[in-house]
């Protein structure tokens, strides 16, 4: 239907203004805008609360066991059940912190990965995002559980458990904060190279029962390259043992106070980064799942939790390696130059000895130690994933020449600078 | 309810070879992260080495000509848009170039130079995308990522011209559709200005980056003798050091006035191809600007005439778009329609060359080298 | 676990509860297949990048059917193709979803008449939300995305299992093959 | 053109030879000459396979091939026609890899068999189809037109004569109306502009035509060179400084001239690849 023209005049122009021409329009995803660096500023912060007051709990427990007139400890020492007890509740309090502390990384590190790329994240879901990885968990774990025809029901089950357990019982011997270690070993460093080695048949086994092309590919590139980094990765740890002179990783900690051990082992430690990220299957070492080649490797069959646990154990080990980094070269839960003044010695010298101030004081230090211990990881983890956002994967045959070529021989250098270095300082 | 057997006969799948245990077969696609569609590739694969290929296309089979055939000659322009969707635009001048041949049409001078600008503004935009999937293909995630946000801008203009974001339905026989808007060629500029700032840093994360060199130095090696015999063009016929390219040696539009030269590596290999992309940015930006130079700013936009073709006239005219050499073969038999229009897709041909290029590669070159040679699926099926 | 909300008893407040608690997670965090076809497969990887950003909304992209929620059809989907179309929707875990993206997809296009065009997705997978288009603008997709968050957190307004739609395989077979003539 | 004379065209049974819309067309209907041609011109330098083409005649069936030479961008096309009951046709993809996907690509969708090639299997569609959609007697859903008749074999060489006459005619009447534009002219006052683009005859006439109708002033003034292909405002700007401002003097260039011009303004063998001399001819021609 045609208007009048009368009508027609009555309409509403819009008015175009003259200098509405384009301008490339960066406003809303720059990088430097504020909200998007305050939103992953925010998650991290997140991660240090909940982390931080799991492993909180870590500590205080057998703290709790010992309170005095406790049934289960007598004489500074767990009764028969005490220990029981303390070593079911210990397993459980391990497997939350890994699980919890994976999945706020994952988080963080979906928004640290916006913030790199000039997007958002997640950021609808709960405030700023917060639930997001809270509701991919619940649906992994109500997903379909999914056996194909052909697969080694037995090994396909195992294998993520594997994985997953890999993963967390590195986190049983670390030490977070003075004292707060669940498993304090003597041997604490060949523990890590011998639970790290777990993680590496769950890949490959798992890749294997899947019955899956792409799964045996990605399964038999895991098994290789994981092997292989196991070796320029043990032996920059015993770099370690040969300069502190122990294989228990609180003795490591305590050695660096001073100093840290990556100023002498800097070799090492820079071989142990790169071995690291080859270890959690991380760009450019990402070839056991490499997304565009084969699908998603090992994991490609896996739906539901199973993969849940590949995913939570892989996003646990990006706060593990850096962790363990942390433990081995960068002065674990000591402030920097902590040699010199530590603020954790005035929070030890709160009160008269023995008092419940003093006793606080004891507590507050230890978290002041994990809050260090935390922050230094969360660096390393982020360092991680900007080396992720950033590079494109190697080949495998370039892979094996870095490890066999470059980081093996770097590897040795660095021993062999570690014991002349204590030769000539010890 | 499963598929009936009887329409479950496939393409033909490689079997193994008889004594030869090692070797395992390996089906990439039809939905697969790195083949940019849905192609299928069967590979023979003896541990990583690639030791047969046979590729499998026609997933996207759409039956563009046999549709042409019942269609007039303006409705034809529209499904040339779909066919290479990244690079829409492009599609569309060659066809026009052929009725406009056909039909003895001259195009006035301002169409030509808006169309030539579109068609290198386009090709930017097209560059872009390989950009992002190629490094993504390579494991990186963030040049997709920015490549993506600097082509949203192009688009914004390519919307604002011709209302259409990506298949806009823009070129016609005899010069444009619509006029352009009069801050087009400021727009362009604009978008230069500020792009041409970010290419270095396209630059740097791929044909720069050690990683990414160590990659593609040396795969995939192309010969020209094989290119040319293959019919390869585009960059991969470039980048094993052949200057063809049509917009020098066969040349349509406004190319006659623009002052440029053909890009050309000698290496042949991945890496010589992603340069000659990267180079052919550059080029493109310095085309659009030479055009929004020599432009007229005012003048008719549309030569108008009816098209009236006779019987037995034919003619076959190509274009250089992005993935090379886009040629259309249109037969008539005087109906208001073509009687047969056949599209020559570069990515069809390109295609070919694939079990020469892997057989004897890495499993992980044959995804780098997949990736190098920019393929579109839609063209490639039609 | 399978599909929650078909069997659900209204008058057991704590698996109701744990069902609701169940939808919301499964609506919030839907990952669709990397999957795509034809043209509106550039527009669906735009809005996963950075104007768009499905992320914002917990929308990941995974590789492989297993791990995927949603199967976007992004585009004409032929006889040929058709096969693997179905098998790949076998292939995802339950629950799942599909959304058919653009013209082509919901009912063969500007392609519809060609003789190797199936006309419409939805005759071989059910399809929960249509986005219409050629090709839709990443919003209209984001929009979909979003349309079928709300069907999913809400029971009522889910598809029942049962009544999930038998494939129309003759759309697949060569014409003349197919028991229509002219 | 040298090496286009060295090919031997006299013992190919069934071949003829026609420009059309500015392509030279080979027009073929014996397969073993077709091969013998296209080895032949392989040798004489067209390695560039730019495009194969089934096309169902309603006849027969066509294959057309579009060739390149790529040392000096000269373009052919042969035109193979086969009937429908022997569609067979050797191929020549052992020749130009380039054509082997598009042999099958024709026997796929247009049901044209190439002898000799290697692979020779369905490429879009499954397999197990049976018919090859892009003949004429499917509709655009594949089903069979019920009424569906072929046409029977075309006379060429009357078809030729007729062509031959339309020319003729054609160029008679472009004669005429020439002397009407002219006498025209010569009662108006002002010459008519702008008329030149808007209804024009097929390709072959369309320069003299439309020149003869826009253009009826005198011969001494400046004239358009941008109607030449390949010149452009820069090219009329230097041909200019040259003193070159009219058809007739560029139709009557000699090559030594044509050298040194290019010489002078860096041209590298436009003249002679766009062949600006023969088109200023015919513009000339088209003009007087």
């Amino acid at each position: 239907m045609a208007l009048s023209s009368d009508k027609r005049s009555q309409l509403k122009r819009i008015p175009i203004p003259e200098d509405r021409h384009f301008k490339p329009q960066l406003v809303g995803y720059n990088p430097k805008t504020p909200n998007r660096l305050a939103e992953v500023l925010a998650h991290s912060l997140l991660y240090f609360v909940f982390v931080g007051l799991l492993l909180l709990i870590y500590g205080v427990l057998p703290w709790l066991f010992k309170l005095p007139g406790s049934p289960l400890a007598s004489g500074g020492s767990f009764t028969t059940t005490g220990a029981v007890l303390y070593g079911i509740l210990a397993a459980v309090l391990s497997f939350l912190v890994a699980a919890v502390a994976a999945l706020i990384l994952i988080l963080v590190l979906r928004k640290y990965l916006g913030l790199v790329q000039n997007r958002y994240g997640p950021m609808h879901n709960g405030p700023a995002g917060a639930f997001q990885t809270i509701a991919d968990a619940v649906k992994m774990v109500a997903k379909e559980d999914f056996v194909p025809g052909k697969a080694d029901a037995l090994v396909f089950t195992l294998a993520p458990l594997m994985v997953f357990v890999s993963a967390f019982l590195l986190l049983t011997i670390i030490p977070f904060a003075p004292g707060w270690v669940l498993a304090n070993l003597n041997v604490g460093l060949l523990f890590i190279v011998a639970a790290g080695t777990i993680g590496a048949y769950g890949v490959l086994v798992g890749g294997w029962s899947i019955n899956n092309k792409f799964g045996l590919l990605g399964g038999l590139r895991a098994a290789a390259q994981l092997v292989s980094y196991e070796i320029p990765l043990s032996i920059s740890l015993l770099t370690v043992a040969v300069w502190v002179g122990s294989l228990n990783l609180m003795d490591i900690v305590e050695a660096q106070k001073l100093w840290w051990t990556a100023i002498p082992l800097l070799i090492s430690a820079a071989v142990y980064l790169i071995a690291s990220l080859a270890e959690i299957k991380m760009t450019p070492f990402d070839l056991p799942e490499a997304e565009s080649e084969l699908v998603a490797g090992f994991n490609t069959e896996y739906s539901g939790m199973r993969f849940g646990f590949f995913f939570v154990a892989e996003f646990a080990e990006l706060f593990l390696l850096p962790a363990i980094a942390v433990v081995l070269f960068f002065g674990g839960y000591y402030q920097p130059l902590a040699g010199f003044w530590d603020f954790a010695d005035v929070l030890r010298g709160l009160g008269a000895e023995g008092s419940t101030l003093n006793q606080f004081g004891g507590l507050l230090a230890s978290a002041y130690g994990m809050l260090w211990f935390l922050l230094k990881t969360a660096l390393l983890s982020y360092l991680v994933i900007w080396v992720r956002a950033t590079l494109p994967r190697f080949r495998d045959d370039q892979l094996m020449e870095l490890c066999w070529k470059v980081l093996i021989p770097l590897s040795l250098i660095g021993l062999a600078v570690a014991v002349i270095l204590r030769l000539v300082f010890k | 309810m499963s598929i009936p057997a009887a329409l479950m006969t496939g393409p033909t799948v490689l079997e193994p070879v008889v004594g030869k245990t090692d070797e395992m077969i390996v089906n990439l696609g039809p939905q697969h992260p790195a083949t940019h569609g849905v192609l299928q590739i069967v590979l023979g694969v003896d541990g990583e080495r690639v030791t047969r290929a046979v590729p499998h296309i026609g997933f996207l089979h759409r039956n563009h000509e046999k549709i042409e055939e019942s269609r007039s000659y303006a409705q034809v322009i529209p499904y040339l848009d779909r066919m290479d969707y990244v690079s829409g635009l492009q599609n569309e001048l060659p066809y026009c170039l052929a009725v406009e041949d056909l039909a003895g049409l001259e195009v006035p001078e301002r169409a030509k130079y808006i169309r030539t600008a579109m068609f290198e503004f386009n090709r930017i935009i097209s560059h872009l995308v390989w950009v992002g999937t190629y490094m993504l293909d390579l494991g990186a995630i963030t040049p997709f990522l920015y490549a993506f946000r600097d082509r949203e801008m192009a688009l914004d203009i390519i919307e604002r011209t011709t209302g259409g974001r990506m298949l806009p339905n823009y070129f016609t026989f005899g010069g444009v559709r619509r006029d352009v808007h009069p801050k087009f060629w400021q727009d362009l500029l604009d978008f230069l200005d500020y792009f041409e700032k970010v290419v270095p840093e396209y630059e740097t994360l791929t044909v720069d980056a050690p990683v990414f060199q160590a990659r593609s130095v040396g795969v995939g090696l192309l010969s020209q003798e094989l290119a040319v015999n293959h019919g390869i063009s585009g960059p991969n016929l470039r980048a094993s050091g052949v200057a063809h390219d049509l917009r020098k040696d066969q040349p349509y539009d406004a190319y006659p006035e623009l002052d440029f030269s053909v890009i050309t590596r000698d290496e042949g290999d991945v890496w010589a191809r992603s340069k000659v992309r990267m180079d052919e940015i550059y080029q493109s930006i310095d085309l659009i600007r030479q055009c929004a130079e020599l432009a007229p700013r005012s003048g008719p936009y549309l030569a108008r005439g009816r098209v009236k073709i006779e019987a037995g006239e034919q003619r076959y005219r190509a274009a250089e778009i992005s993935r090379g050499q886009l040629g259309v073969y249109i037969h008539s038999d005087g109906g208001t329609g073509p009687y047969r229009s056949k599209h020559r897709s570069p990515s069809f041909v390109n295609l070919q060359i694939i079990p020469d290029l892997f057989i004897g590669q890495k499993f992980s070159d044959v995804i780098a080298i997949l990736g190098s040679i920019d393929i579109v699926l839609g063209e490639v099926d039609r | 676990m399978g599909l929650l909300g078909s069997d659900r008893r209204p008058d057991n407040i704590i698996l109701g509860k744990l069902d609701d608690l169940i939808n919301l997670a499964r609506s919030r965090s839907m990952w669709p297949l990397t999957f795509g076809i034809a043209c509106c497969a550039i527009e669906m990887m735009n809005s996963s990048a950075p104007r768009y950003d499905a992320d914002r909304f917990g929308f990941f992209y995974r590789n492989t059917p297993r791990q995927a929620d949603i199967m976007i059809v992004s585009g004409t989907v032929n006889k040929k193709m058709g096969k693997r179309v179905r098998t790949l929707y076998e292939q995802m875990a339950e629950p799942k979803w599909v959304i058919s993206m653009g013209a082509c997809a919901n009912q063969g296009g500007p392609f519809r008449q060609g003789y190797s065009v199936v006309e419409g997705v939805d005759k071989i997978v059910p399809v929960d939300v249509y986005v219409p288009g050629c090709p839709p603008r990443p919003e209209a997709l984001l929009q979909a995305m979003l349309l079928l968050r709300d069907k999913v957190a809400d029971p009522e307004k889910r598809y029942i299992p049962g009544t999930l739609m038998e494939a129309d395989f003759d759309v697949l077979a060569e014409p003349g093959k197919d028991g229509r003539s002219l | 053109m040298s090496t286009e004379a060295a090919i031997n065209l006299e013992d190919l049974p069934t071949l003829r030879q026609q420009t059309i819309c500015g392509e030279k067309v080979y027009q073929l209907e014996d397969p073993t000459a077709y091969r013998q041609l296209c080895e032949r011109l392989l040798a004489a330098g067209y390695d560039f396979p730019q495009c194969l083409s089934g096309v169902d005649m309603e006849y027969g069936l066509r294959t057309v091939l579009h060739l390149r030479r790529l040392s000096d961008q000269a373009e052919l096309t042969l035109w193979l026609d086969v009937p429908y009951d022997r569609p067979h046709v050797p191929s020549v993809s052992d020749l130009w890899g380039g054509v082997d996907w598009h042999e099958r690509e024709a026997y796929d969708l247009v049901g044209i068999h190439y002898d000799g090639h290697e692979d020779l299997r369905r490429i879009l569609l499954e397999d197990h189809w049976t018919i090859h959609p892009l003949q004429r007697r499917y509709d655009t859903g594949g089903y069979l037109i019920p009424d569906w008749q072929a046409k029977p074999w075309p006379d060429w060489d009357a078809i030729a004569k007729e062509k031959e006459e339309a020319a003729r005619k054609a160029a008679e009447a472009a004669e005429k109306r020439a002397a009407a534009a002219k006498a025209k002219a010569a009662k108006a006052v002002k010459p008519k502009e702008g008329e030149g683009g808007a209804k024009k005859p097929p390709l072959s006439e369309v320069k003299k035509t439309s020149d003869q109708v826009a253009k009826p002033k005198a011969a001494q003034t400046a004239d358009d060179l941008t109607k030449i292909k390949g010149i452009g405002a820069h090219y009329v700007a230097l041909l200019k400084e040259q003193g070159i401002t009219r058809f007739e003097q560029l139709a009557n260039l000699s090559d030594d001239e044509a050298k040194r011009l290019e010489e002078k303004m860096n041209f590298k063998d436009r003249i002679a690849r766009e062949q600006w001399r023969e088109q200023a001819r015919a513009l000339q021609e088209g003009k007087s």
